[in-house]
C-alpha cells in the first residue's frame, strides 16, 4: 500500500530534522566533554539562560527586577528600550562568555585533575545555580522569541510531493533553518577540533588535565574557550528550541533528548552528535509511527531513543564514533 | 647444572621442577602491529625465569597472553601438563596465577590492607548471605584471610602504611604493594612485570629479596620482566630474550650475557 | 584533645575490622541509636515525620542502595527512579493481593522483586561503562516509568492510574493509610533504615565488598586478580535494587501512600538520589545518611528561614535555593571533592592532631 | 661547558626552604633548598616517598591539582616569585616538566603528543617539523609507532613519548622526573646522552629527579639528596659519587665493588642522616 | 485570623501557570482584608508555600501549614490532590480541588472532605462533545476525534467518559498521549495531519500546550476544531504561536477579562496600596481569574461555615459543613462584584461537585484575549453520574469507607 510507505517516508524525514535539533542540543555536550572530559549536566540550562537572557536584552527587561523590587519596594521592570535582535544576539553571547569566564574562574580552576564524576556533580551544582539566576534575573513567565525564524509547513515541498506523489510532504520550516544552521555549526567546529592547535590542546586536556598543564596548556584558557564555544551552541538551541515552545523552564529539560545521541554518537565526536541525533530521531519517530502508536498505546519515544542507543552501545561501547575507550594493564 | 625433563639443580643446590608453563608457538598482533611472532618457550617449576628485551619487544604482551588477557591468534598455552582451553582471567588466577603490573594497577581508593586482602579474594568462599550477617562464617573467614594478609604485610614491611589508602603513596611503594597483593593470593607461579622500575639500588635489593624469598620459602615459580640487568642476571636461573616480538635468546644468564644477538640488539655492552 | 584515639588499642582481627574502631565514636553511634529508637518516637509529631525523619529515612536507604552500585562499585546509575517505581509498584500489588500478609514481608518482597529487574537491567554494564552506562541506565528509567504507567494491570485498572495504599499493619499496628500513627510509620522506616545500613556495611567490609571496589577502582586488574566482573556486578546491582526497592515501597506505601508514576519516580528522583551520595561521599555508608539529609534538609531550612523568619516572598525564596543549593554543592566539592564523609574524616584527622598540627 | 666547581653561573631556579602539605594535614617537604644554576645538569635523588615528585610539581605549579600546597618558603625563577603562577604561565616562562609515570595523551597519537609539547611555541611550523625530526632522531621507534595512539604504546614508548614532547616545547628548563623509568639500559643511557647534549649544545639547565644514582651521578654536574622531605646532603656530583655513605646506599657498592644482589639476604639497617 | 493556606508553584516547569492563579487567590483575600477587614470581621491570611508542582513539596507544605490552623487547601495539582485525599479527610480539613483532582470526589457521600466544584474533567469532556454536537447540528455520527493528553493521571482522567460517549454518540475516538514535559509532539501532530480527525481536544498542561498549538498552526489543523480543557486555555499557551492560534477554543467554568467590578477594587486596595501579590501584570488573565474565583468561593464558604455555627472563628470542619452548604447564585455573585463570572450551582452531601456547568471560550489572536462564546451548560449527566458512583464505590470498598450523610 503506497499511501503507509508515503507516510513512513514523511515520518523519517522528519525524524530526521527532528534529529537535527537534538544534535544541536548533543553539541554543546561533546564540545565540553570533548575538552575537559567534563559531562556538562548544565547545558540544558545553559540553553534556557541564553534564550532568557536574549529575551529580556531584546525587550529592555531590567535585570533581577523582581529580587529589586521585593527588597527595595521599588516597580521597575523595563528600561523602555527594544535591542534588535542581532545585536542581542551579540550582546547575549558576550554575556555567554563572561559565563564561562565565571565557570573556569571560580569552579573549575579549582577541580583540574579531579575524577569525572565529581566534575559531573560540579555542573549539577551549577545547573541548580543558573537555573535560580536565570529566574530571578528574568523572571519564570514563559517567554516568547521573536527573532524573525519562519515557521509552519513548507509549502514548497508540500505543493512539490503533492505533485509527484499526490500526497503533499510535512516539513517544518523552522526545522529546515534548524538543519542549515547545525551543518554549519558542525562543519566549523569540525574543521576547528580537527585542524588547529588549539583543538589538539582541547583533546590532550580532556585525557590528562596534568600533563596538559605540564606541556604548557592554559587550562583556564582552553576551558573558557570551549565553555563560550558551548555558550553559543547553547545560544543557537535556545533560539530554536525557543521558537518551538516559548522560553521557559522546560527549555532545559531538552537535554534529556540529547543524551541517547550523545550516547549513540560517541561523547567525544562532533560528527557523532549529528548522525547519532539523526538516528535517533528517524528510529524513534519511526518506532512510535509504525509500533507504538499502533500497538503499544504511544508516548514511547523517551524510552526507545534509550533502548536504540542502548542497543548499539552494547556493539560499540564507546558510541558510534567515539574514541575508543583504551583499555590496558 | 643438569638439564632434565624434570627439572635440574641450581648452582646454589636449589632444585628446579618440571616444566609448569610452556607457551608453545604464541602469535599475537593488534591490528598491523605484530607484538609476538611465533615465540615458544617454557618455565620450569620453581625457578625464576626472566623476561628481557628492548622497549616495545612484546613482553608485557608476553604476560598479558599468560594471564588471559590477550588472547593470542595463533599458538598454545601449556598449564600444568594440559593445554589450556580459552579462560576468562579472573579464570586463570584461580588457577594460581598472580601477577603485578608495568604501571601500576592498585586500587587506588582502597588502603593497603584492603589491597591485599583483594589478593585473597579466590581463597574467600562465604555466600553473600553469610557476609550480610556478618557474625559467625564471614567474620571467621575475615580473621583468618587477615592474618595470612599480616603475614605477607609483615614479610613485605608494609606494616606502618597499613591504613594508609594507596593513592597517597610514593611509587616505589606502591610497587611493594603491589607484589603484597600479589603474593597473597600465595600463587603457585607469579608474574612480575618490571617490579623495580623507579627504585633505587637499595629499594631494589630489598625487592631482590623479597623476590628471592618467596621463591625459597614458598617455593612459588618466578616470571620477571626486568630493564636493571644486574638485578636479571643476578636473581634469575633463565632468560628469555624477545626483540620486535621474536625470540633472540633463552637460556642461563651466561649464555644470554653472551649471545651477540641479544649484545647487539639490547645490552649495547657487554654488562656485569 | 578533644578527640583521641591514644589508649585505643585492638587486640584481635575481629576488633580491629569493626565499624567503629575507636571507642569515642562506638560511644556517639550507640548514643543516636539511643535516642533514634528510645527517645524520638515519644516526641515526634506529624509535621516531623512527614516532612523532615521520613524522606530522611527512605532516602537513606535509597542512597545507601545507589552507593553500594556507583560508590562501591563503581557502575553509575541513572535508574533509579524506575527502580524504585518497581519497589512501589510490586509492594502495591503485594498489599492489594495479599491484604493480611504483613507489611513487613510485602516491602522485603518487594525488595527482592527489584533485586531481579536491577539484575535485567544491570546485564549490559558488562559492556558499556562509565558515562555511557549512566545514560543507558536511562532506558530502564524511562522504560519502566513509561509501563508502569501504560499497563493498567499494575494499578489495578484504576481509572486514573495512580497507586493508592490501602490500610495494612503489621503486628497489629497499622503502618499505612492515613490512620497511621507518626510514631509507628517513624518506627517501622527507622527499622528498614537501621537493618539497610548494618548489611550495607557487612557486605561492604568483607570480600563481596572488596570486589566491588576493585572493579570500581580498575576493573581489568580485578579481573586479573580473579574477581570474576560479571558476578560481581550483577551482584552490586541485585543488592543496589533491593535496597532501592525497599526505599520505593516505603516510600510509596508509608510516606506519600499516593503515586503517580511518572511524577514521583521520574528523572528527577534518579538524579536527586545520585547529588545525595555524591555530596555525602561516594562509597560511604555515612555518606549516603549525610547526602540524604543535606538535600532533605536544606531546602526544608532554607524555606524556613527565607519564607517564616524574613518573609520574603516564596518564589524568591525557591529561586535562592536553587542558587544557595546549586553553591553550597559547587562549594563543598571544591573544598572535598570526596563529599561530606571525606570532610568528617579529615576533620577528624586534624581533630586527632589539634592543637599540635604535624 | 659547564663547570659546576667553579660556581660562577646564576642560579635560575632558587626553592627556598619550602614546606609542602598535601590536602590540608599530610606535611611532605620540610624544608627543602635547591639552588639551579643556569646551564647546569642537578640531580635530585632519594628513596621512594622522599619527596623528589613533590618538589618538582612545586615548582611546576602541578601541585595544586593534587591538592597539595607550598605553605611556607618562596620558589623563584629568574628573579621572579613563581609558587602562585598558573602552571601555563610557568611554562611561558620557560620550565617544562616531564611528569613521573610518562602521563601521555592516550587518545593522541604520538605524533600529537609531541606537537602538543609545542603548543606554546610561536615559531610557525617550519622549525616545529625540524625539532619533530630532531626527536624521531633521538628515538626511531617512536618514529615507527608515529600513527597509533599513544594508550596502546609499550611503557617505554610512553616514556619516550614523554620525553619527546618536552623538548617539543624547547625550554630553558626542564625538570625530569624519573627518565630512565622502564627504559632498556641502552636507552637509558641513550637518554642521558641526550640530557647531555642537548644541555651543551642549547644550554638548557636540567634538574632532574632520579633513583637511578649511578647514571644519574654521572652526567649530573651538582647534586642534592632528599630524604623524607629533607635535604640531607648535596655537593658536585663527583664528590657525591665518592661519599662513601652515597657509594653503600645509593650506588650499592661496598668496598669490595658491586656485590651481587642474591646476595644481599638480610635487610641492612639504613643508616639515616635525619628522621 | 482565617487561615487560607496557598500550595502554589512559582518555579519548576509549571511556574508560568502557577504564578497568576497563586496571585489570584492571594490578591482577592488581601482585598476583603483591607476593604472589608476580613470575612465576618475576622481577618484573613494566606500564607503561601511553593510545591514547585512536586508532590512531595506537597506534602511538606501540608504538613507544614496544617498546623497553623488551615481551613481549606487547593493543592493545584492532581497529584498533590491525590496524596492529600486520605490525609485531609483523616485530620478533618478539607480540600477543593477545583476542576482538577479526582473526579469521583464529586461523591460527598464517599469523598467527606474533598470538593471539585464546580466542574471536573469528566463535564469537561462532556461538554467539549456537547458543544461538537452543537456545531455539527446534533450528530457526531462517522466523525473523528482525537484525545491529545498529557501521559499523567490528570490527562488519562478523560478517556473513560469519552470511550462511553463515543459509543452513545457513534463518533470515533482516536487517543494520542504526550509525555511529560511534551516538547516533542512531532509523531502525534503528523497522525493529526494524516488521520484527519474533525476535531482535536486537548488535555495538556505546562510546555506541552504551547508546543500543540504550535504544531496544530504548523499543520494548518483549523484552530476552530482545536478544544483545550480549562487548563489548556490561558494567554500563556496561546500567545507563543502568535495570530496563528487565532480561533483556538478552550473549556471554562468562570468568566474572562477584567471587566467586573471587583477588579476595580483590587487595583484601589490591593494594587495601589502596593500590596499585590505579584507584579500586578496578571490582572484579569484568564488564571489570575481561575485564582480569585477559587478565594472566591473559598471566602463564601467560610461565610457560610460562620452563618451556620454561629462563630466568626471557624475551624476546618466547621469550614468543611460551610462548603458542603455552599450555594452560589447570581445575586450573590453581582454583590461580590463579580456578575455572571461563574455558574450557579450548589452543594450538597450527595453532590460535592457543584452543577457541572461550563463554557466555551475562543481566543482571538487579533483582540489578544479570550471571550467566552457560550453560555454555561450542564453536561451530560446521564453519562457522567453512573461513571462517579461506579469510581466512588470502588474507592470506598478499597478503603473500607461506608458512604453517607450525617
Ligand atoms: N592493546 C594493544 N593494542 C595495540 N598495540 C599494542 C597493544 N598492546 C601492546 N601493543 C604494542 O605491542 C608492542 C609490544 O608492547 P609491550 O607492552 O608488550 O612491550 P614491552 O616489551 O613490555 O615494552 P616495555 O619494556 O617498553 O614495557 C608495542 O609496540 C605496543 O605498542
Ligand atoms: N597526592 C598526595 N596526597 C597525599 N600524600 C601524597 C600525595 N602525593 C605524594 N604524597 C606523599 O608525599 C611523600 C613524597 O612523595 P613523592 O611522590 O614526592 O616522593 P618521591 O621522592 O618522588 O618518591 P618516588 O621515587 O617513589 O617517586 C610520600 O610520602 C607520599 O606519601
Ligand atoms: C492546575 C492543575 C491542577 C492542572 C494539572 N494539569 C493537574 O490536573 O494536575
Ligand atoms: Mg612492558
Ligand atoms: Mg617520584
Amino acid at each position: 500500500m503506497p499511501e503507509q510507505l508515503l507516510w513512513t517516508a514523511e515520518v523519517f524525514l522528519n525524524g530526521l530534522m527532528a534529529g537535527v535539533l537534538y544534535a544541536l542540543v548533543a553539541l554543546g555536550f561533546v564540545l565540553i566533554y570533548k575538552a575537559s572530559g567534563i559531562f556538562n549536566f548544565a547545558q540544558g540550562v545553559m540553553a534556557l539562560f541564553a534564550a532568557m537572557t536574549l529575551y529580556g536584552i531584546m525587550n529592555g527587561q531590567v535585570p533581577f527586577a523582581h529580587l529589586i523590587n521585593a527588597i527595595f519596594g521599588t516597580e521597575i521592570h523595563y528600561f523602555g528600550w527594544n535591542v534588535p535582535a542581532l545585536a542581542a544576539i551579540f550582546l547575549t553571547m558576550c554575556v555567554m562568555v563572561l559565563f564561562s569566564w565565571l565557570v573556569q574562574r571560580y569552579i573549575f580552576r579549582f577541580l583540574v585533575g579531579q575524577e569525572p564524576i565529581i566534575l559531573f556533580m560540579a555542573t549539577i551544582g551549577l545547573a541548580y545555580f543558573l537555573e535560580g539566576v536565570g529566574d530571578l534575573m528574568w523572571g519564570s513567565d514563559i517567554k516568547t522569541l521573536e527573532v524573525g525564524l519562519p515557521q509552519g509547513i513548507n509549502e514548497t515541498i508540500d505543493a512539490v510531493t503533492f505533485e509527484a506523489f499526490g500526497y503533499g510532504f510535512f516539513i517544518d520550516n523552522l526545522d529546515i533553518v534548524a538543519s542549515v544552521v547545525a551543518a554549519i555549526l558542525v562543519l566549523g567546529l569540525v574543521l576547528f577540533a580537527q585542524y588547529t592547535k588549539q583543538g589538539r590542546a582541547m583533546r590532550a586536556v580532556a585525557d590528562d588535565h596534568q600533563a596538559a598543564l605540564s606541556v604548557g596548556v592554559s587550562l583556564n584558557f582552553i576551558w573558557i574557550l570551549v565553555w563560550s564555544l558551548a555558550g553559543f551552541v547553547a545560544l543557537v538551541a535556545g533560539i530554536m528550541w525557543g521558537a518551538k515552545s516559548g522560553v521557559q523552564f522546560s527549555l532545559s529539560l531538552i537535554a534529556l533528548k540529547a543524551l541517547p545521541v550523545l550516547m549513540l554518537g560517541g561523547f567525544t565526536s562532533i560528527p557523532g552528535a549529528i548522525v547519532g541525533g539523526l538516528i535517533i530521531g528517524v528510529g524513534e519517530k519511526l518506532f512510535e509511527f509504525l509500533i507504538g502508536q499502533p500497538y503499544l498505546g504511544g508516548a514511547t519515544e523517551n524510552w526507545f531513543a534509550y533502548m536504540l542507543a542502548l542497543v548499539f552501545l552494547l556493539f560499540r561501547p564507546q558510541g558510534l564514533f567515539g574514541e575508543k575507550i583504551i583499555e590496558r594493564v | 647444572m643438569k638439564d632434565t625433563i624434570d627439572g635440574y639443580v641450581t648452582e646454589d643446590g636449589r632444585r628446579i621442577g618440571p616444566v609448569v608453563m610452556e607457551m608453545k608457538n604464541i602469535t599475537l598482533r593488534f591490528g598491523g602491529v605484530e607484538a609476538i611472532k611465533d615465540i615458544s618457550f617454557d618455565i620450569r617449576e620453581g625457578e625464576i625465569r626472566a623476561i628481557i628485551g628492548p622497549n616495545g619487544a612484546g613482553k608485557s604482551s608476553m604476560l598479558n597472553v599468560i594471564s588471559g588477557f590477550y588472547v593470542p591468534q595463533e599458538g598454545q598455552v601449556f598449564y600444568k601438563g594440559a593445554q589450556r582451553p580459552a579462560m576468562k582471567p579472573y579464570q586463570v588466577a584461580r588457577q594460581g596465577i598472580a601477577r603485578t603490573f608495568q604501571n601500576i594497577a592498585l586500587f587506588e581508593g582502597m588502603s593497603v590492607l584492603d589491597n591485599v586482602m583483594t589478593g585473597r579474594l579466590t581463597h574467600m568462599k562465604t555466600n553473600i548471605w553469610r557476609q550480610a550477617i556478618w557474625r559467625g562464617k564471614a567474620e571467621a573467614e575475615e580473621t583468618e584471610n587477615r592474618e595470612v594478609a599480616e603475614k605477607i604485610i609483615d614479610f613485605l614491611e608494609i606494616q606502618a602504611i597499613r591504613k594508609t589508602p594507596v593513592s597517597r603513596l610514593p611509587y616505589g611503594l606502591k610497587k611493594r604493594v603491589e607484589l603484597a597483593r600479589a603474593l597473597a593470593a600465595e600463587p603457585s607461579l607469579l608474574l612480575l612485570d618490571e617490579p623495580m622500575a623507579g627504585m633505587n639500588v637499595e629499594e631494589k635489593e630489598d625487592m631482590s629479596r623479597f623476590i628471592l624469598d618467596v621463591n625459597d620459602e614458598f617455593g612459588t615459580t618466578i616470571a620477571l620482566i626486568e630493564h636493571d640487568m644486574g638485578v636479571v642476571m643476578d636473581l634469575s636461573d633463565r632468560v628469555v630474550v624477545m626483540d620486535y616480538g621474536k625470540k633472540i635468546g633463552d637460556g642461563t644468564p651466561d649464555e644470554v650475557r653472551n649471545n651477540q644477538a641479544v649484545i647487539d640488539a639490547y645490552l649495547g655492552v657487554a654488562h656485569d | 584533645m578533644l578527640y583521641r584515639e591514644a589508649g585505643d588499642f585492638s587486640t584481635t582481627y575481629p576488633e580491629d575490622s569493626q565499624t567503629f574502631p575507636i571507642r569515642f565514636d562506638r560511644y556517639r553511634y550507640y548514643a543516636v541509636l539511643f535516642i533514634a529508637i528510645v527517645i524520638i518516637p515519644f516526641v515526634i509529631n506529624d509535621y516531623w515525620v512527614n516532612s523532615i525523619f521520613m524522606p530522611f529515612l527512605i532516602y537513606s536507604i535509597a542512597a545507601i542502595g545507589l552507593n553500594i552500585l556507583v560508590g562501591y562499585c563503581g557502575q553509575v546509575s541513572l535508574g533509579t527512579g524506575g527502580f524504585m517505581a518497581v519497589g512501589a509498584y510490586a509492594c502495591y500489588k503485594l498489599m492489594t493481593a495479599f491484604p493480611e500478609v504483613s507489611m513487613f514481608i510485602h516491602v522485603l518482597l518487594s525488595g527482592v522483586i527489584t533485586a531481579g529487574v536491577g539484575v535485567l537491567f544491570g546485564l549490559p554494564s558488562l559492556r558499556i561503562k562509565g558515562f555511557y552506562l549512566a545514560v543507558a541506565t536511562l532506558a530502564a528509567q524511562f522504560f519502566l516509568v513509561w509501563m508502569f504507567n501504560r499497563v493498567s494491570w499494575f494499578y489495578n485498572y484504576s481509572a486514573s492510574g495512580q497507586i493508592n495504599a490501602p490500610e495494612r499493619d503489621t503486628f497489629g499496628i497499622i503502618i499505612t493509610g492515613p490512620n497511621t500513627d507518626a510514631w509507628a510509620a517513624y518506627v517501622f522506616c527507622l527499622i528498614f533504615t537501621i537493618a539497610s545500613a548494618i548489611i550495607a556495611r557487612n557486605l561492604t567490609r568483607g570480600s563481596m565488598g572488596r570486589q566491588w571496589m576493585a572493579i570500581r577502582d580498575m576493573d581489568i586488574a580485578a579481573e586479573i586478580i580473579g574477581v570474576n566482573p560479571l558476578k560481581a556486578k550483577l551482584t552490586a546491582f541485585a543488592v543496589s535494587s533491593f535496597f532501592v526497592g525497599i526505599s520505593g515501597a516505603l516510600f510509596f506505601a508509608i510516606y506519600l501512600g499516593a503515586v503517580e508514576v511518572g511524577e514521583v519516580f521520574g528523572i528527577t528522583k534518579s538524579f536527586l538520589v545520585l547529588f545525595m551520595i555524591i555530596i555525602g561521599g561516594l562509597g560511604s555508608i555515612f555518606g549516603s545518611f549525610a547526602g540524604a539529609a543535606f538535600l532533605v534538609l536544606l531546602p526544608v531550612l532554607l524555606k524556613v528561614i527565607g519564607v517564616d523568619w524574613f518573609g520574603w516572598p516564596t518564589d524568591i525564596v525557591a529561586h535562592l535555593n536553587l542558587v544557595i543549593v546549586g553553591a553550597l554543592i559547587i562549594v563543598f566539592l571544591i573544598v572535598e571533592p570526596h563529599g561530606l564523609a571525606q570532610l568528617w574524616r579529615l576533620a577528624k584527622e586534624k581533630l586527632r592532631l589539634w592543637p599540635f598540627p604535624h | 661547558m659547564f663547570d659546576a666547581a667553579e660556581g660562577q653561573t646564576e642560579n635560575v631556579l632558587e626553592v627556598n626552604n619550602i614546606e609542602v602539605i598535601y590536602n590540608h594535614v599530610i606535611l611532605v617537604l620540610k624544608g627543602v633548598s635547591l639552588n639551579v644554576p643556569q646551564g647546569g645538569i642537578t640531580a635530585l635523588l632519594g628513596g621512594n616517598g622522599a619527596g623528589k615528585t613533590t618538589t618538582l610539581k612545586a615548582i611546576s605549579g602541578l601541585l595544586a591539582s593534587e591538592r597539595g600546597e607550598v605553605t611556607k618558603g618562596s620558589i623563584k625563577y629568574r628573579g621572579t616569585v613563581i609558587q602562585h603562577q598558573d602552571p601555563a604561565d610557568i611554562v611561558k616562562s620557560g620550565v617544562v616538566q616531564v611528569m613521573e609515570g610518562r602521563h601521555c595523551f592516550e587518545h593522541l597519537t604520538v605524533e600529537e603528543n609531541l606537537l602538543t609539547g609545542a603548543y606554546t611555541r610561536r615559531e610557525g611550523k617550519a622549525a616545529i617539523q625540524r625539532d619533530l625530526e630532531m626527536v624521531y632522531d633521538y628515538f626511531p621507534r617512536l618514529k615507527e609507532r608515529r600513527k597509533s595512539q599513544a594508550g596502546y604504546t609499550s611503557g617505554g614508548e610512553q616514556q619516550m613519548t614523554a620525553i619527546g614532547r618536552a623538548l617539543m616545547s624547547k625550554p630553558e628548563t626542564i625538570l625530569l622526573d624519573e627518565p630512565s623509568m622502564g627504559l632498556a639500559p641502552q636507552l637509558v643511557e641513550q637518554i642521558f646522552e641526550i640530557v647531555k647534549s642537548v644541555n651543551e649544545n642549547e644550554g638548557v639547565t636540567f634538574l632532574l629527579a632520579e633513583q637511578n644514582t649511578n647514571v644519574a651521578l654521572r652526567f649530573a654536574h651538582y647534586g642534592y639528596i632528599l630524604e623524607s622531605g629533607r635535604v640531607v646532603m648535596d655537593g658536585p656530583a663527583a664528590d657525591l659519587r665518592e661519599n662513601p655513605d652515597v657509594k653503600e646506599f645509593y650506588l650499592g657498592m661496598s668496598e669490595q665493588g658491586r656485590k651481587s644482589f642474591r646476595d644481599v639476604r638480610s635487610y641492612r639497617r639504613r643508616k639515616r642522616w635525619l628522621s | 485570623d482565617l487561615v487560607f493556606p496557598s500550595l502554589s508553584y512559582r518555579t519548576g516547569p509549571y511556574a508560568a501557570n502557577g504564578i497568576p492563579f497563586a496571585d489570584g487567590y492571594a490578591d482577592y483575600f488581601t482585598l476583603l482584608n483591607e476593604r472589608d477587614g476580613g470575612i465576618g470581621g475576622v481577618m484573613t491570611r494566606v500564607p503561601e508555600c511553593e510545591t514547585g508542582y512536586n508532590t512531595e513539596k506537597g506534602v511538606e507544605c501540608y504538613e507544614s501549614t496544617k498546623g497553623e490552623g488551615a481551613l481549606v487547601y487547593q493543592p493545584l495539582s492532581t497529584g498533590i490532590t491525590y496524596q492529600l485525599i486520605p490525609k485531609a479527610t483523616a485530620d478533618g480539613i478539607p480540600v477543593h480541588s477545583m476542576g482538577y483532582g479526582r473526579t469521583s470526589a464529586k461523591d460527598g457521600t464517599v469523598f467527606r472532605n474533598i470538593f471539585n466544584y464546580p466542574a471536573n474533567y469528566w463535564d469537561g469532556a462532556s461538554f467539549a462533545i456537547k458543544h461538537l454536537l452543537d456545531v455539527n447540528d446534533g450528530s457526531l455520527e462517522g466523525k473523528k476525534i482525537a484525545l491529545v493528553y498529557h501521559n499523567s493521571a490528570y490527562g488519562k482522567e478523560p478517556i473513560r467518559t469519552l470511550e462511553e460517549l463515543s459509543e452513545k454518540h457513534g463518533f470515533e475516538l482516536m487517543l494520542l498521549a504526550v509525555d511529560h514535559p511534551g516538547q516533542e509532539q512531532k509523531s502525534q501532530w503528523l497522525q493529526i495531519r494524516r488521520e484527519r480527525p474533525d476535531n482535536v481536544i486537548m488535555y495538556g498542561w505546562g510546555v506541552m500546550n504551547q508546543v500543540a498549538i504550535q504544531e496544530a498552526a504548523n499543520i494548518r489543523f483549523p484552530m476552530e476544531n482545536f478544544i483545550g480543557i480549562w487548563w489548556s486555555g490561558s494567554e500563556n499557551d496561546v500567545r507563543p504561536a502568535g495570530a496563528a492560534a487565532d480561533g483556538y477554543k478552550a473549556l471554562a467554568f468562570h468568566n474572562v477579562g477584567s471587566d467586573f467590578p471587583v477588579f476595580d477594587d483590587i487595583q484601589k486596595y490591593v494594587v495601589d496600596a502596593g500590596k499585590a501579590a505579584g507584579a500586578g501584570d496578571q490582572i484579569g488573565t484568564v488564571l489570575y481569574n481561575r485564582g480569585l474565583y477559587a478565594a472566591m468561593l473559598a471566602a463564601e464558604a467560610a461565610r457560610t461555615a460562620q452563618e451556620i455555627h454561629g462563630v466568626a472563628e471557624i475551624t476546618a470542619p466547621m469550614m468543611r459543613d460551610g462548603m458542603e452548604a455552599l450555594k452560589i447564585t447570581e445575586e450573590k455573585m453581582a454583590a461580590l462584584g463579580l456578575p455572571g463570572f461563574g455558574p450557579a450551582f450548589e452543594v450538597s452531601c450527595e453532590n460535592h461537585g457543584g452543577g457541572g456547568f461550563v463554557a466555551m471560550a475562543q481566543w482571538s489572536g487579533t483582540n489578544d484575549q479570550w471571550t467566552l462564546i457560550s453560555d454555561y451548560e450542564q453536561s451530560d449527566q446521564d453519562v457522567i453520574g453512573p461513571l462517579i458512583a461506579e469510581d466512588a464505590a470502588a474507592f470506598a470498598a478499597e478503603n473500607n469507607i461506608t458512604p453517607g450523610c450525617d
